[in-house]
């Protein structure tokens, strides 16, 4: 590389240069950061100082910069120097803004302003400017692959093919449609939400048809999935057997909903004559073709019971637990089938809590209006046949009674079909390559359901949420998958009606189309977007544990034949996780390694035991952790002035060596703050936080082993409104070490 | 009266709701109460009726006709309008309320001596005599309408109020003998007749 | 900025919102032009405003902290606070559009160092926190404010606490002599992110959200439960301060009403129960545990929601009474206000005082009574359906009663119908 | 200046020697002073009040009303519907209202008035006086005949229902009705706090479940106590009647010494434009508001 030019720029404003010994500060960049040069500024952020540093850039050859002013999450407009690598070494919200006021507090506010600049230099010290993903020219494959014919991917092929992509549709059947091919009409998309309105299913057939972007397979089914975004390898499958192969850049998974078989609700009359679920009532209908809607045995029906959340929201455990969402809404449209044709007909809706949300409650009215009956009331037991009987506890006359009917109409849920349960998976897999012959048989039954056939070491599908719904872990990025690349649309991701669906597939497709052009770009997706750098493996010393293949939570690195990790970078999401994992620590980024981290903490000034100056290393993660600690200086709150914070992109890119760096070098304490962990974990990289409890839980071990009392490593959950806790937190544990005493450690290091 | 009910019963057989959408003032709105209940929230003499507004738009929809047609809880309606003001459907409760009175009244299903039936009755007869109401024959008539002797202890307990009235020159003796009326009185008969007439006509009633 | 953004491939998203910020981002994440214009002083709008978000119970400023990185990191979005649309002329893929940019008489030369706001004495009621608070009249927004940059209040700008201001700030950064600006920006296609704003919950009056002080909205409470908030997270009634234990949660309050609103504000009921677990983490379940009363007309908990809802029945600390709560009176001794009703589950009348009531007031359409372009086509309840022309589009609550997660979904297919627009002009432009 | 011109309907409980004819009696003064001119209904007839409904069914009712409404079209041409009774005004408003919305019950009706020689056409206005007093007149428009200001007289200001619901005043909430109170401090008087100003007295149910009546009518009078006032006032006939008359039934009944004065507005501006006691209606009260006859001099 070009030789690398490093200085160093400290802002004296906000405060900074009254509060600390500039010049002080300016040597310990020249002398211990070993900045070829150091610039003061009184408002380094201001267009002069900006322009100083772009000059220095131009004229200076400057490659390698440090920021010693603001935190990193500061002022981030002004300090943007693509063309540079540069550190920040947070002065102000790190230290300033944070260590109590007046003079007794000078000697440590000083110390500490100095060690971030210490750290700063030391870390821009091992950085490089990341160049993005080496291999990029390899993954400019743009178009997307839609699996799934139904109205969600139908949606998603002409949402994307609009916006300029090439689609790949790929149908299992032997037409487009889907489930909603198998309706009569709709619910409405728009106002008046008064009644029911015709599918669309054809007219978007025929312009998927009409659009030479998309390219249908029907009768096909995708028999392997390889490869990155980019570079998606797929073999599609036909029933004759005949095998073809593409390469596309991603890939919207709309694999859709089977209904709860009725079968399963036989006290609710399932299997018997005349008690129908909604989609046997849309048969019926298509059937009637708009006339009177007739039964199976041809009777006329003058009266028809729609009994709601049948087998849903079970809580016996026997059927679904959760609610579908459009039930209720379908059956109030089936009931206006039967009112639009003959207002005659008795119809009633047997609820327990009428969920029409949003506009719906329009749609709820106009079934009124119609005449259609709402009871609220708990079905008990159905009798089909000739007459038919609702038994029911009327929940507001407060009374168990009964209703006949000609038909009855079960509102069954939605059965995600995402394909292989991956946890389930990954238990039969490991029996299986530890030779077991009944798992071997398993995976392969597994394997027949599986939507996607990846050829990933984590499973065959993507991984899925709650009862087997494909969902986003995350409420602000309901697209958030842990599969980079792979986006879940419509009824397979999350229960939901035709409208939400049709809007889902958009979304997914804007998520694959920006996946494409990532790929291309050669960067991060979601969270790190725009991220350039991705992991380095050293493989020559690489001793293939595998820890770093199992324990990526996206599933981005697979395995050689001979065990060695093969890492495909645009399936990464740059959290690090790997690099934690590594226990011969050969996995780095360009911007973020061991040695960035190592050094910043090697680069601490730790005092002799006789000045009683505990130092307390904090590795917080920077999208939780950090900022709180931050606002924590916003809204001036202080905390002890012995603690030195890292930024961490994830607890789960923590490597234990910084630890025990630390350890030896005479840290008295080490805090980790990382998000929440568990069924509600918080952590956008997954495990993150659950990585580090498990990874220090063996450290105990080594520390006790070093004769080092087991609180010198503590591990926290700090959320990203906890400023006032996380100062607490710090305080206290500094009380804690004060009452340990100060480790034995000191001057070995 | 009650062929009027045996005929209605054959003409709805067990279709309540739409006797009543069909016979009941505003009863075509029945159908579009939510069972939110506010209504049997809001009603001063909430506390006294057997059954809540809702729950009488219920039963109507569960076809209990007698049940309904013989509650005491719309002769208990007195006509503050809370309902219907908080109604989230904006049901005009207070006329359904009035509507099935009437209808159970028409029927002869509403129950006998129901005070407020009675009270209802005397009323309408009363302002029907001149066109106009006579306070004074009207509290009488109210009185007495159990019998002689209750009239006599009711007037007495009424006392102190007629006495302060007849003071406060608010009730007139001389209205006995007919008092105010209007002039045109016949008419007015001929007028409500027809009127009934029609609306009996258009209610199947005739 | 006077600079005119000229250029029929642009896609500007009004509102700044989470999604505002979401559909802004999505599209200049894959490369297109974005502009992102928000009328109040930082970004984040309501979501910044919550706690927690169900069913997870975490924070919405860890998305918010992911999506200001997106934003600060991204060449192609442009962000302009204190803006509003005040005219759009034009048609799909090239429309004119009249910007308003209301001073905020400090700089981007500020720094947030706080100086300014030292020397200021008055105040002004904190619009963070639905004005339950006061702040300085200078002030930055809340601590995750982005831009990090203070706002001088107009009601000190001409007078003497305005100068001391001025005169405080090192960097110049104070600018009392700011007008209002209006900008002309070309664009291909609008995405409108306005949003929602809480139902003025005063014009329910059978509630007395405007007589009794102990009756306050659910979008207040949410300000109450965070440590952030005027109570540094202690639920504390307005009425005298005391802590209130026992609390009502009224749902439907406007929403589902045909005197008020007649759609269902789909997120109110999630939002009672999930603060119903605020109060729970407030008071625990043992001893002295709280008590939460939810009174309802249908629980819409949908799809995987219901595990949460199913959670809350569970919790002894919560109960639930089907019944629209027909008024509330107030106690005079204490002033507890006293809800009358009657449990329509079989028929039980009640009349039962709480400490404090919670109104889960609906969502109406922000821009409900704002003029909006001709072409804009609004549904019954005023929110944006779309544009005639098919170059305008509405996300988010701004389209529909929706909650975060649906917003963002929203407002990410939104996104990608703008990038059609911008596509197909430039196809045919190129043709 | 010219006088502004209503059509009149009194009601029956309006009539000379009726409940209300103290009510009558105080328009006198305040319509003088205020230029309002009511011209009666001829022949007008009752309205079928609330309670009408057992009997009388739906549309019997409707014409009842539709008969005045025809009557004022016919012989006072272009001129509100003035009432002071709530029930005779709700009567008339919901005709009119109804007949406007329903054609078919338009034709019934007029197919009925064809006995009495009337047609209907539609259109009237009916409103209620204090609607004429606050819309026409205007606050600051009662205030300024204001010669005797009713200086420390606390009064509770009892809207009642029908005079608040379904209709009220435009603008009014029907919880918190603030009009009344407006016009009580129009004539300097004060108007205490009153939760109980929009609480049904249990109209005509007073004379069907007396028992029922009387609870309401007693935490009506009682909130007036609780909140020191001297006396009551109110836009309602049977409101008055009810809460005034019953006071000592409900004494006799359970031991109380209830003995608050119920008026009417009219009666209170009356004597603050400087009426007499017998101008103002005072001698018909029941239960006498002595500070009140003190300042009209009586």
């Amino acid at each position: 590389m070009a030789d690398n030019k490093f200085a160093a720029y400290i802002c004296s404003g906000c405060g900074i240069g009254d509060a600390f010994k500039m010049a002080a500060l300016e040597k310990v960049a020249t002398k211990e950061g070993k900045m070829s040069m150091v610039k003061s500024h009184p408002f380094l952020c201001n267009a002069e100082g900006v322009q100083m540093i772009r000059d220095d850039i131009a004229n200076e050859a400057v490659t390698h910069i440090c920021i010693a002013a603001c935190s990193r999450r500061a002022k981030t407009e002004a300090f943007n120097f693509p063309t540079v690598a540069m550190s920040r070494a947070n002065l102000r919200e790190g230290v300033l803004w944070v260590v109590a006021a007046g003079a007794e507090h000078d000697e440590v506010r000083q110390e500490m302003a100095e060690d971030y600049i210490r750290m700063g230099c030391a870390e821009i010290k091992k950085m490089n400017l990341p160049k993005g993903n080496a291999n990029r020219d390899q993954t400019r494959n743009k178009s997307i692959l839609v699996v799934g014919g139904g109205m969600t991917g139908m949606t998603a092929a002409l949402a994307a093919a609009e916006a300029g992509y090439e689609i790949v549709l790929v149908e299992k059947t032997d037409a487009l449609g889907g489930f909603a091919a198998r309706l009569w009409k709709r619910v409405p998309f728009s106002g008046p939400y008064a009644a029911p309105q015709a599918t669309g299913v054809a007219e978007m057939a025929a312009s998927i048809g009409a659009n030479a972007r998309i390219k249908v397979h029907l009768n096909t089914t995708v028999a392997e999935t390889g490869g990155a975004p980019g570079r998606f390898k797929i073999k599609l499958a036909t029933e004759s057997g005949s095998v073809s192969e593409l390469t596309v850049g991603a890939i919207v998974q709309a694999s859709g909903f089977t209904p709860y078989d009725i079968g399963k609700l036989p006290e609710l009359g399932g299997g018997q004559a005349n008690v129908v679920d909604q989609a046997g009532l849309e048969a019926l209908a298509k059937a009637a073709n708009g006339g009177a809607i007739k039964r199976a045995d041809g009777k006329d029906i003058k009266s028809v019971v729609f009994v709601q959340c049948a087998g849903q929201r079970d809580e016996t455990g026997t059927h679904l637990p959760y609610c579908s969402g459009h039930c209720c809404a379908t059956s109030i449209k089936q009931a206006m089938y039967f009112k639009d044709a003959n207002p005659e007909v008795d119809t009633v809706v047997m609820y327990d809590d009428l969920r029409v949300p949003g506009m719906g409650e329009d749609f709820y009215r106009s079934a009124q209006q119609k005449g259609v009956i709402f009871t609220k009331g708990k079905a008990s037991k159905v009798t089909g046949g000739d007459s038919c009987k609702v038994e029911f506890a009327d929940l507001i006359l407060d009374e168990q009674t009964s209703i006949d009917a000609d038909l009855v109409v079960l509102a069954t849920g939605q059965v995600a079909n995402a394909g292989v349960n991956l946890d389930a998976w990954t238990e039969v897999n490991t029996l299986a390559e530890g030779g077991d012959e009944g798992a071997k048989q398993k995976r392969t039954e597994m394997k027949t359901i599986s939507i996607l056939n990846l050829d990933y070491r984590q499973g065959p599908d993507v991984p899925q949420f709650k009862h087997g719904f494909a969902d986003s872990h995350f409420i602000c990025f309901p697209y958030e998958t842990r599969r980079t690349g792979i986006y879940a649309a419509g009824p397979m991701r999350r229960p939901m009606d035709m409208l939400q669906a049709t809007e889902d597939a958009t979304g997914a497709a804007m998520k694959a189309i920006q996946a494409v052009e990532n790929a291309a770009a050669g960067r991060a997706a979601h969270p790190r977007a725009g991220d350039l750098s991705y992991p380095i493996a050293r493989l020559e010393g690489c001793t293939q544990c595998k820890r770093c293949t199992v324990e990526c939570p996206f599933g981005a690195i697979d395995e050689d034949e001979k065990r060695f990790p093969v890492f495909n970078e645009e399936r990464c999401r740059r959290c690090g996780t790997c690099m934690g994992a590594c226990p011969v620590r050969v996995i780095s980024f360009e911007n973020y390694s061991c040695d960035t981290v190592g050094m910043q903490v090697k680069a601490v000034n730790v005092p002799d035991e006789d000045e009683e100056k505990p130092r307390i290393l904090i590795l917080a993660c920077e999208n939780d952790a950090y900022p709180a600690l931050d606002m924590a200086g916003v809204q001036r709150l202080t905390y002890s002035a012995y603690v030195r914070a890292i930024p961490v992109r994830c607890l789960g890119s923590v490597n234990t060596i910084w630890i025990t760096d630390a350890l030896n070098q005479g840290f008295d304490g080490v805090m980790m703050m990382g998000c929440k962990k568990g069924d509600d974990y918080q952590c956008h990289f997954v495990k993150g936080s659950e990585m580090a409890y498990y990874r220090m839980s063996k450290i105990g071990d080594t520390l006790t082993q070093l004769g080092l009392e087991p609180e010198r490593v503590v591990t926290e959950e700090v959320a990203i409104t906890d400023n006032a806790r996380v100062a607490k937190l710090i305080n206290d544990y500094a009380a804690q070490i004060n009452d340990i005493g100060l480790s034995p450690m000191k001057g070995f290091g | 009266m009650s062929d009027l009910n045996t005929q209605a019963v054959a003409r709805y057989k067990n279709n309540f709701l739409r006797e009543v959408e069909e016979r009941v003032e505003e009863g075509n709105m029945v159908k579009m109460c939510m069972q939110c209940g506010v209504c049997a929230g809001s009603c001063p003499f909430g506390p006294h009726w057997q059954h809540s507004p809702q729950k009488i738009f219920m039963m109507i929809r569960a076809g209990k006709r007698e049940e309904v047609l013989s509650s005491d809880s719309m002769w208990m309606c007195t006509s503050c309008y809370n309902c219907i003001v908080r109604c989230p459907r904006k049901l005009p409760i207070t006329h359904i309320m009035h509507g099935l009175a009437n209808y159970a009244h028409r029927l002869n299903l509403a129950a006998k001596g129901q005070p407020t039936r009675d009270v209802a009755r005397l009323f309408w007869n009363n302002l029907m005599k001149t066109g106009r109401i006579n306070e004074l024959t009207f509290s009488l008539g109210l009185y007495f309408k159990d019998g002689f002797i209750q009239g006599i202890k009711n007037s007495l307990a009424m006392q102190a109020a007629g006495l302060g009235l007849l003071k406060a020159k608010r009730l007139n003796p001389m209205e006995i003998f007919g008092g105010h009326k209007c002039k045109e009185k016949s008419g007015i008969h001929r007028m409500i007749a027809k009127a009934r007439e029609i609306e009996d006509r258009r209610r199947g009633l005739a | 900025m006077t600079a005119s953004i000229a250029t029929s491939q642009g896609i500007l998203v009004v509102g700044g919102g989470i999604s505002g910020m979401t559909a802004a981002l999505e599209a200049a994440e894959c490369g297109k032009q974005v502009i992102l214009v928000e009328k109040t002083p930082s970004l984040g709008g309501r979501t910044a405003q919550l706690y927690r978000y169900f069913p997870k119970m975490c924070h919405p400023s860890c998305g918010m902290e992911i999506n200001l990185k997106r934003i600060k990191g991204n060449p192609n979005l442009r962000v302009m606070t204190m803006t509003e649309v005040i005219a759009v002329s034009g048609t799909r893929g090239n429309y004119a559009v009249t910007l308003k940019v209301t001073p905020r008489y400090v700089t981007p030369d500020c720094t947030a160092c706080g100086e300014c706001g030292k020397v200021v004495a008055s105040e002004v009621a904190d619009p963070f926190n639905y004005g339950l608070s006061k702040v300085k009249a200078a002030y930055l927004p809340h601590a995750m404010a982005y831009p990090q940059r203070y706002v001088i209040d107009p009601l000190i700008v001409d007078t003497a606490e305005g100068e001391a201001a001025k005169a405080a700030c090192k960097y110049g950064a104070v600018d009392l002599g700011m007008k209002e600006e209006t900008i002309q920006i070309n664009v291909g296609s609008v995405v409108w992110t306005t949003g929602w704003r809480p139902y003025d919950a005063a014009k329910i009056q059978p509630y007395g959200y405007d007589r009794y002080a102990n009756v306050i909205t659910s979008v207040e409470f949410e300000r109450l439960c965070d440590p952030h908030g005027p109570t540094g997270g202690k639920i504390l009634r307005p009425g005298d301060g005391k802590e209130a234990r026992n609390i009502a949660f009224i749902q439907c309050a406007g929403s589902r009403d045909e005197n008020h609103l007649p759609h269902c504000s789909r997120i109110c009921c999630m939002a009672s129960l999930k603060q119903t677990q605020y109060v729970r983490e407030a008071y625990g379940d043992g001893e002295n545990a709280g008590k939460s009363t939810i009174y309802y007309i249908d629980i819409r908990a949908i799809d995987r929601l219901e595990d949460f809802y199913r959670m809350v029945q569970q919790d002894p600390t919560v109960s639930f009474v089907k019944s629209k709560v027909a008024r509330i009176a107030e106690n005079k001794e204490n002033g507890n206000p006293v809800l009358h009703g009657v449990d329509t589950e079989g028929y039980h009348r009640y009349a039962t005082e709480h400490d404090l009531v919670v109104l889960a007031v609906g969502m109406e359409a922000e821009v409900t009574g704002v003029k909006l372009p001709e072409d804009i086509i609004l549904d019954s309840s005023n929110f944006i359906e779309g544009s005639r022309d098919g170059g305008m589009f509405g996300a988010g609550a701004a389209s529909s009663p929706l909650d975060v997660n649906r917003s963002v979904q929203s407002a990410t297919a939104a996104s990608l119908k703008a990038i059609q627009v911008i596509y197909k002009t430039a196809s045919t432009e190129a043709a | 200046m010219a006088k502004k011109q209503y059509a009149f309907y009194p009601g029956c409980s309006s009539q000379k020697g009726a409940s209300a004819s103290n009510y009558i009696t105080s328009f006198g003064v305040m319509c003088e002073k205020l230029d309002i001119q009511l011209n009666e209904i001829p022949d007008w007839n009752c309205c079928g009040a609330s309670i009408g409904y057992g009997e009388g069914g739906e549309l019997p009712r409707m014409v009842l009303n539709a008969r005045n409404l025809a009557i004022a079209e016919k012989d006072l041409p272009g001129q509100d519907i003035v009432s002071g009774c709530p029930a005779c005004w709700l009567g008339l408003r919901e005709a009119v209202d109804r007949l406007h919305e329903h054609d078919r019950l338009k034709t019934e009706t007029n197919e009925a008035l064809k006995e009495v020689n009337l047609t209907y056409k539609g259109g009237s206005k009916a409103r209620h006086m204090t609607e004429v007093l606050i819309e026409d007149i205007g606050y600051a428009g009662i205030k300024a005949p204001v010669v005797k200001p009713l200086d420390g007289l606390k009064v509770a200001g009892y809207v009642g229902c029908q005079a608040n619901r379904p209709y009220g005043i435009a603008g009014e909430s029907f919880e918190n009705p603030l009009y009344l109170d407006k016009m009580i401090e129009a004539v300097g008087a004060e108007a205490v706090p009153y939760e109980q100003k929009a609480a049904c007295c249990g109209g005509a149910l007073a004379f069907s479940e007396p028992e029922k009546a009387q609870a309401q009518i007693r935490q009506i009078v009682e909130a007036a106590y609780d909140n020191a006032a001297d006396l009551i006032v109110t836009p309602c006939p049977l409101c008055q009647a009810n809460v005034e008359i019953y006071q000592a039934e409900i004494n006799k009944k359970h031991g109380t010494k209830l003995n608050m004065p119920v008026l009417y507005y009219s009666q209170l501006i009356t004597v603050a434009y400087g009426g007499s006691v017998k101008e103002a209606g005072l001698n018909g009260q029941v239960i006498r508001a002595a500070k009140l006859d003190k300042i009209a001099g009586g």
